[in-house]
């Protein structure tokens, strides 16, 4: 247990400043968050709880941190109350936030193996410090595939990043629906039309996956069915959150609180529970 | 152990004013048509010690049902912090074990990895007196869970107290239990033999229980049978959602945060309030609900009382108080699921 | 230059609680309808099969501005058709929450629907700008008494506590004493009030009535008395219908009630103040006197003052019925029997009269409510063509808002009298 | 939110006793007027523009004539927002209460004439229209009303009570009157608003804020039964409020 510190007070957040307000697609926005501590850090796949007075607050996923400006990049689909309202936010103006909270990705277990990454949707945002972690080690690891299904191809997040890291990396794209071109192959269909891409076996290969619960359903009974271990693949999970700090208990999941022994979680570990749709 | 003390009928009402000088004392106090519920009291004269159990834990002392986090100024910025202290540090006299139980169980979740600072300054700022419990009360099965009717607890609380005829025996547990018993002249040495009548009245109160519960292997049981058919049986036919089961559960923990903004649009207050998994938007986000159905909520309670709150804290949520059959509306017993289950696997 | 109107419609009548348009024919044979179009939602028709327990917290739903009135008349008249005695400790908390229930009433209709014509508003939010200290004054007298029917009810508007037999809980003796400090500070207000109504500049018109109210010997009847009037009725509350006659109208949703013999009677603030002024204490006697105010009166419009008066009055009535009461917690015991009765309490706007027939189990099989808007109505048709007829030389706008003033001076409620 | 929000009141069969409490309660409500535009509200000013534009339209009251489902067709067509407020307009409320019987039978007992009545089965304003939330209770909730207005003013989705009375009630500390006393208390299935004020004042809720989402009519009708009272009482109980919801139909069975 740690030492008793009797004047933190992890429900009350820190103000932030807003650097920059960048619309991706229609209904999908990036903030440029600066935090006050100067030495925050976070691991890829943690989030924090950021939000606005008077509107509440609600977990988003840290989609990059710039190394020199050590802003912060948050990348937010707009779904609800508190986004509406950060959606309204411009340079220089204000949010609260506490964080950084969550496991974060299993980055350890990547090394000398193949990886693949699923992302759907939004999902491609606490997903994108992995690939920029693969790519800075790429030496590290075997073959890397990005598999990224999205609803049309505007929906498509960093497109210009998707660019750069297919000169590294198998980047491979579906939309349910390709009406237009785009600089990038898509293909038509649900993100595990991709699968044929996949070089066998997969015995030696590590997923992480995050979008639609009921794609990483899909993609991982897929991949289990070709020969990957369950044990090898790894997904995040959205669920709704008061707190961040295991105490609201709105995240929970069996015995685990999403909040803070996930939002990843390694498949079997969590599958096990009731009300994972997985 | 430290030592034990004796405390004669007589002299409680002494005992009970000298702490009403320190504390806002909290006693089981009778109200009409036969409740009891836990109040400020003066004096002795109020006090209900025979009670069989109140409606609400005095968990609501620790942590209460609707709680003030901070103010914060929407133009400046400006965060001020709520106090959650009460104006006199209060002291629970007569809590049963079993309570005491619960909020050793809430520390695990708020004062774990991240310390809840509301919790945290209520909690030490509360003195707890247990009173062991001679006889079963009628739906509890506290001795299946281990909590009960005597504390078995070595520390977190200050006093227990074991009630005999003539007197009752005090064993502080902490320096400040120490103290509320010390230098007090209405206080005598128990003996070794006041302490071997003690273990009698606990061996009687044991064999006082009619409601059981094997816990044997229960939560690996109920984990193999998460799609048994008397959730949704019972959740159809008799679960109201009103969530009262929940409300009244002294271990449940769960809570909402909302934020209300003043007519000025600049003061907004956040404040927490008790919530339930087994309200229906309790797990629901944007574009779908984890929960939806009555019987997944059902489940939830259960499973999380009986077993998976043993791999997340390493106890039962359930301190088997009997609250929640207790004040469910239509009776929903939970203990009566978990043993079907159990009858069911033993018959295959 | 005298002209002759054809025809002046008022849609929608604005101010008023409920929905009425207005159609006035003038010329050769002057006409006036009040043409109340709120729907009919059958309260009489579906309480048929209600139990009687529930019958209070239904027909509190017929008007949200006296629905202590009808859920207190209901009661009585139930008790009385079952046989039910209650305490005098529920006598005092229901003459409490009906006077501060009918204070609030005649304090929103003469700040909110009444004064705005006097001070050329168009209602309430352009009066809170131009002439706020008046607003004030509702603010501060409306709360105080919501305080006290809502300490007594669980709530001003649809009370909770109130069922046959007595109340479910009872208010304690701190809270009632500290509403009593709060009324004694109040009473500057309530007189400004009345100082401020008694100055607005009411039309001097003049029109005789039947005025009808509730009486006793002893003090100031609300829940309960004979019914008598200026021409010399005087009856037991059985004897209502030999003496009243409810008949419907091809042009309104509102049946009209009057005499035996069909001439309109008022009943009201101002029916209440011309029978019963004696009964009122003496303070508040010597404001009439000192604002010119000598009941009797025949001017409608002097209803708006009358009802000022009455919420002096009121103020001291209640503080005289806290400090001589004591509250504690009573049992409710009720014995479910066969039998018809009906009941007549002074509503704010005058006479409310329910009348049940419940079975032996305590099932409602009838059911009839004559609301003090229908006993009104004939008398504003009246009091209306008089006022067109002499008026007959002034411009359409002029006259419309004569004839809503003199509507809303009756204080009438729409929603009661369709039901 | 740079000009003042504009809200149009609009009354149907009821009692008027949301609208009063919109207009005359508590002093907060007030202080509404000088924030917001009442652009039109027949019981509060003369003229005004039923034609709107709206930001907001609160509607009072049930239908039970025609020209206001008309009318409340074209409201929805110029307000941003449509809120029903209070039970009559949220789930039919007591003018509901009509409908447990046949129309004609209901108007004979009223008016001997019941050739100028034109009076339709009871309905709620979300069997017209699409609604945008709710501010519940009869008389409605301040405590909603309040978030409703406050929302308004911040440009957000307004959070109302969407749990049971049960929730309330335990949060005040009220011995349960179905539990402790054996009354058969509407709470369990009723949306929470008022703060358990039945229970709080020691008699059963008799579900004046009209059904709670999702409630399971069914199990409290059945321990109802288990208490003692007859299919009659159910029935009465159901349909006192929220007669044409569905979340109710399971306790309105004779
Ligand atoms: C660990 C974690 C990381 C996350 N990371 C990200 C991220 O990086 N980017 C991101 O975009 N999201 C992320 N999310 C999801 C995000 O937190 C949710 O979308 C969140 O609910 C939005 O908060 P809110 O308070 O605005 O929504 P709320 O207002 O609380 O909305 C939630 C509820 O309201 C309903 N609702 C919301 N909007 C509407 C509407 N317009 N109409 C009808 N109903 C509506 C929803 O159905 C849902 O029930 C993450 C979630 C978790 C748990
Ligand atoms: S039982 Fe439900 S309410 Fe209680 S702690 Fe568990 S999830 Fe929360
Ligand atoms: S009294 Fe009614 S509302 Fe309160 S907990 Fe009991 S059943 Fe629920
Ligand atoms: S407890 Fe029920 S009946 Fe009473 S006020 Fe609340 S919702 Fe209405």
């Amino acid at each position: 247990m740690p030492p008793k510190n009797e004047n933190q007070n992890p429900l009350e957040p820190q103000t932030a400043i807003i650097e920059q307000h960048v619309e991706e697609t229609d209904d999908i926005f990036s903030l440029y968050v600066r935090p006050q501590i100067n030495d925050f850090n976070f691991r890829p796949g943690q989030f924090a709880m950021i939000g606005l007075p008077g509107y509440g607050e609600a977990p988003f996923s840290f989609s990059v941190i710039d190394p020199r400006s050590r802003m912060l990049v948050q990348t937010i689909r707009k779904a609800g109350t508190v986004v509406d309202a950060l959606s309204a936010l411009h340079s220089g103006g204000q949010v609260s936030f506490r964080g950084p909270f969550g496991n974060g990705w299993p980055l350890e277990k990547l090394d000398g193996k193949n990886v693949i990454v699923i992302a759907g949707g939004i999902g491609m945002a606490p997903l994108r410090p992995v690939i920029h972690h693969l790519i800075e080690n790429r030496s590290r690891f075997g073959e890397i595939y990005l598999f990224y299904g999205v609803k049309t191809i505007e929906d498509l997040l960093f497109s210009d990043d998707l660019e750069k890291w297919s000169a590294s990396i198998h980047v491979l794209l579906s939309a349910d629906e390709v009406r237009q071109n785009c600089r990038l192959p898509v293909r038509q269909g649900l993100v595990t039309v991709l699968f044929d891409q996949l070089l066998e076996p997969l015995s030696d290969a590590v997923t992480f996956t995050c979008g639609p619960q009921i794609m990483m359903k899909f993609a991982a009974a897929h991949l289990i069915l070709q020969g990957q271990a369950a044990t090898d693949i790894y997904v995040s999970l959205e669920r709704r959150m008061k707190c961040g700090i295991a105490q609201c208990g709105h995240c929970q999941i069996g015995a685990k609180y999403v909040c803070m022994d996930g939002p990843v979680f390694c498949l079997p570990d969590i599958q096990r529970f009731a009300d994972t749709f997985l | 152990m430290s030592e034990a003390y004796l405390l004669s009928r007589k002299r409680l009402p002494d005992w009970i004013k000298s702490l009403a000088e320190i504390y806002t004392v909290l006693g089981p106090v009778p109200l009409r048509r036969g409740q009891t519920v836990f109040e400020p009291i003066a004096s002795a004269d109020l006090l209900n010690p025979n009670y069989c159990s109140t409606m609400l834990s005095p968990r609501l002392f620790i942590y209460p049902g609707c709680q003030k986090l901070f103010t914060v100024n929407r133009s400046t910025g400006q965060y001020v912090t709520a106090d959650p202290r009460t104006q006199r540090p209060q002291l629970i006299f007569a809590i049963h074990p079993c309570d005491m139980h619960a909020i050793s169980v809430l520390d695990r979740t708020f004062l774990a990895k991240y310390e809840d600072y509301y919790y945290r300054k209520r909690r030490d700022d509360t003195v707890t007196i247990v009173l062991n419990c001679n006889k079963a009360c009628d739906s509890g099965f506290c001795d299946s869970m281990g909590t009960g009717p005597f504390l078995r607890l070595k520390q977190g609380f200050d006093v227990a107290l074991t009630a005999r005829e003539k007197d009752f025996i005090a064993e502080p547990a902490s320096e400040n239990g120490e103290r509320l018993i010390g230098g007090r002249d209405f206080f005598e040495r128990a003996t070794a033999a006041d302490l071997g009548e003690k273990e009698e009245i606990e061996q009687r109160a044991k064999r006082s229980f009619t409601k059981h519960l094997d816990t044997d292997g229960l939560p690996q049981l109920l984990m193999r049978h998460l799609d048994h058919t008397v959730y949704r049986r019972t959740a159809d036919s008799r679960c109201l959602g009103c969530t009262n089961c929940t409300m009244v559960c002294p271990t449940c923990y769960c809570y909402n945060v909302q934020d209300r903004t003043g007519y000025d649009l600049m003061t907004t207050t956040r404040q927490r309030y008790w919530d339930s998994c087994q309200e229906l938007h309790f797990a629901q986000v944007h574009g779908g609900n984890f929960r939806s159905s009555r019987e997944a909520r059902m489940r939830q309670f259960v499973t999380h009382k009986l077993a998976t709150w043993v791999e997340q804290y390493g106890c039962f949520g359930c301190i088997g108080c009997g609250r929640c059959m207790t004040w469910c509306p239509t009776g929903i017993d939970l203990t009566e699921m978990a043993k079907e289950i159990q009858r069911d696997a033993a018959e295959k | 230059m005298k002209r002759i109107h054809r025809k002046i419609e008022i849609d929608y009548l604005p101010r008023v609680e409920g929905e009425t348009n207005i159609e006035i024919e003038l010329g050769h044979a002057p006409a006036i309808r009040l043409k109340i179009f709120e729907p009919p939602r059958f309260f009489e028709g579906f309480l048929v099969g209600r139990r009687f327990d529930e019958v209070g917290d239904i027909v509190s739903r017929i008007c949200g501005i006296c629905p202590v009135s009808h859920m207190t008349t209901a009661i009585q008249a139930i008790e009385k058709a079952m046989g039910i005695e209650v305490s005098p400790q529920t006598v005092t908390l229901r003459k409490l929450m009906s006077i501060s229930q009918i204070m609030a009433s005649h304090l929103v209709h003469l700040y909110m629907l009444a004064m705005p014509d006097y001070y050329g508003c168009d209602g309430f939010p352009a009066m809170r700008r131009d002439v706020t200290r008046q607003t004030e004054d509702l603010l501060i007298l409306k709360d105080v008494f919501n305080a006290l029917t809502g300490l007594i009810g669980g709530r001003a508007l649809h009370p909770v506590t109130h069922l046959p037999g007595g109340f479910t809980a009872v208010p304690s003796n701190e809270a009632v004493g500290q509403i009593a400090t709060q009324l004694k500070q109040i009473r500057p207000n309530a007189r400004r009030t009345a100082e401020e109504v008694a100055h607005l500049g009411m039309p001097d018109f003049h029109c005789d009535s039947e005025y009808v109210c509730l009486d006793t010997a002893d003090e100031y009847a609300i829940n309960g008395g004979r019914i008598v009037s200026t021409r010399g009725l005087n009856i037991a509350v059985e004897d209502y219908h030999a003496a009243f006659h409810e008949s419907e109208t091809e042009y309104a949703f509102a049946k009209k009630t009057t005499r035996q013999g069909a001439s309109s009677i008022m009943s009201g603030a101002m029916a209440r103040l011309n029978i019963k002024f004696a009964k009122l204490r003496q303070t508040t006697k010597d404001l009439a006197e000192a604002l010119d105010f000598r009941p009797p009166s025949d001017n409608p419009f002097h209803n708006n003052i009358a009802q000022a008066l009455e919420i002096v009055d009121g103020v001291e009535h209640c503080i005289e019925l806290i400090e001589s009461s004591r509250f504690e917690d009573e049992d409710i015991h009720i014995r479910i029997n066969a039998g018809t009765a009906g009941a007549v309490t002074e509503a704010p706007r005058g006479l409310l009269y329910h009348w049940y027939e419940v079975d032996g189990k305590g099932i409602v099989q009838k059911a009839n409510i004559v609301t003090p808007t229908s006993h009104n109505f004939s008398n504003i048709e009246k009091h209306l063509l008089k006022l067109v007829q002499e008026n007959n030389d002034k411009s359409p706008p002029q006259i419309r808002l004569l004839c809503e003033e003199l509507v809303r001076a009756y204080d009438p409620c729409f929603s009661c009298s369709v039901h | 939110m740079n000009e003042q929000p504009k809200i149009g009141v609009f009354k149907y069969s009821c009692c008027a006793g949301c609208e009063f409490q919109l207009i005359y309660f508590q002093k907060h409500v007030i202080d509404m007027f000088e924030k917001t535009q009442i652009t039109y509200c027949r019981m509060l000013q003369s003229g005004g523009h039923p034609e709107g534009p709206f930001d907001v339209a609160l509607i009072e009251g049930a239908i039970t004539e025609q020209w206001q489902a008309d009318q409340l067709n074209r409201v929805r067509a110029v307000s941003r927002y449509l809120i029903p407020i209070g039970s009559c307009a949220v789930c039919g409320g007591v003018p509901a209460i009509k409908n447990t019987t046949e129309e004609q039978e209901i108007e004979k007992r009223v008016y001997t004439d019941t050739s100028l009545v034109h009076s339709m089965k009871t309905g709620a304003i979300n069997d017209y229209v699409k609604i945008d939330g709710a501010v519940k209770g009869c008389p409605m909730g301040v405590r909603d009303l309040s978030e409703l207005v406050i929302s308004l003013l911040l440009d957000k989705r307004p959070e109302f009570v969407n749990c049971s009375v049960c929730v309330e009630c335990k949060l005040a500390a009220n011995i349960c009157v179905l539990v402790a006393y054996n009354e058969p208390c509407m709470g369990p299935v009723t949306n929470a608003g008022c703060g358990a004020l039945c229970p709080g004042h020691h008699r059963a809720c008799y579900g004046c804020w009209g059904p709670m989402e999702d409630a399971n009519a069914w199990a409290l009708a059945g321990q109802f039964r288990l208490m003692g009272l007859t299919n009659d009482d159910i029935h009465r109980k159901f349909t006192e409020f929220g007669q044409p919801t569905t979340q109710w139909k399971a306790g309105q069975i004779k």
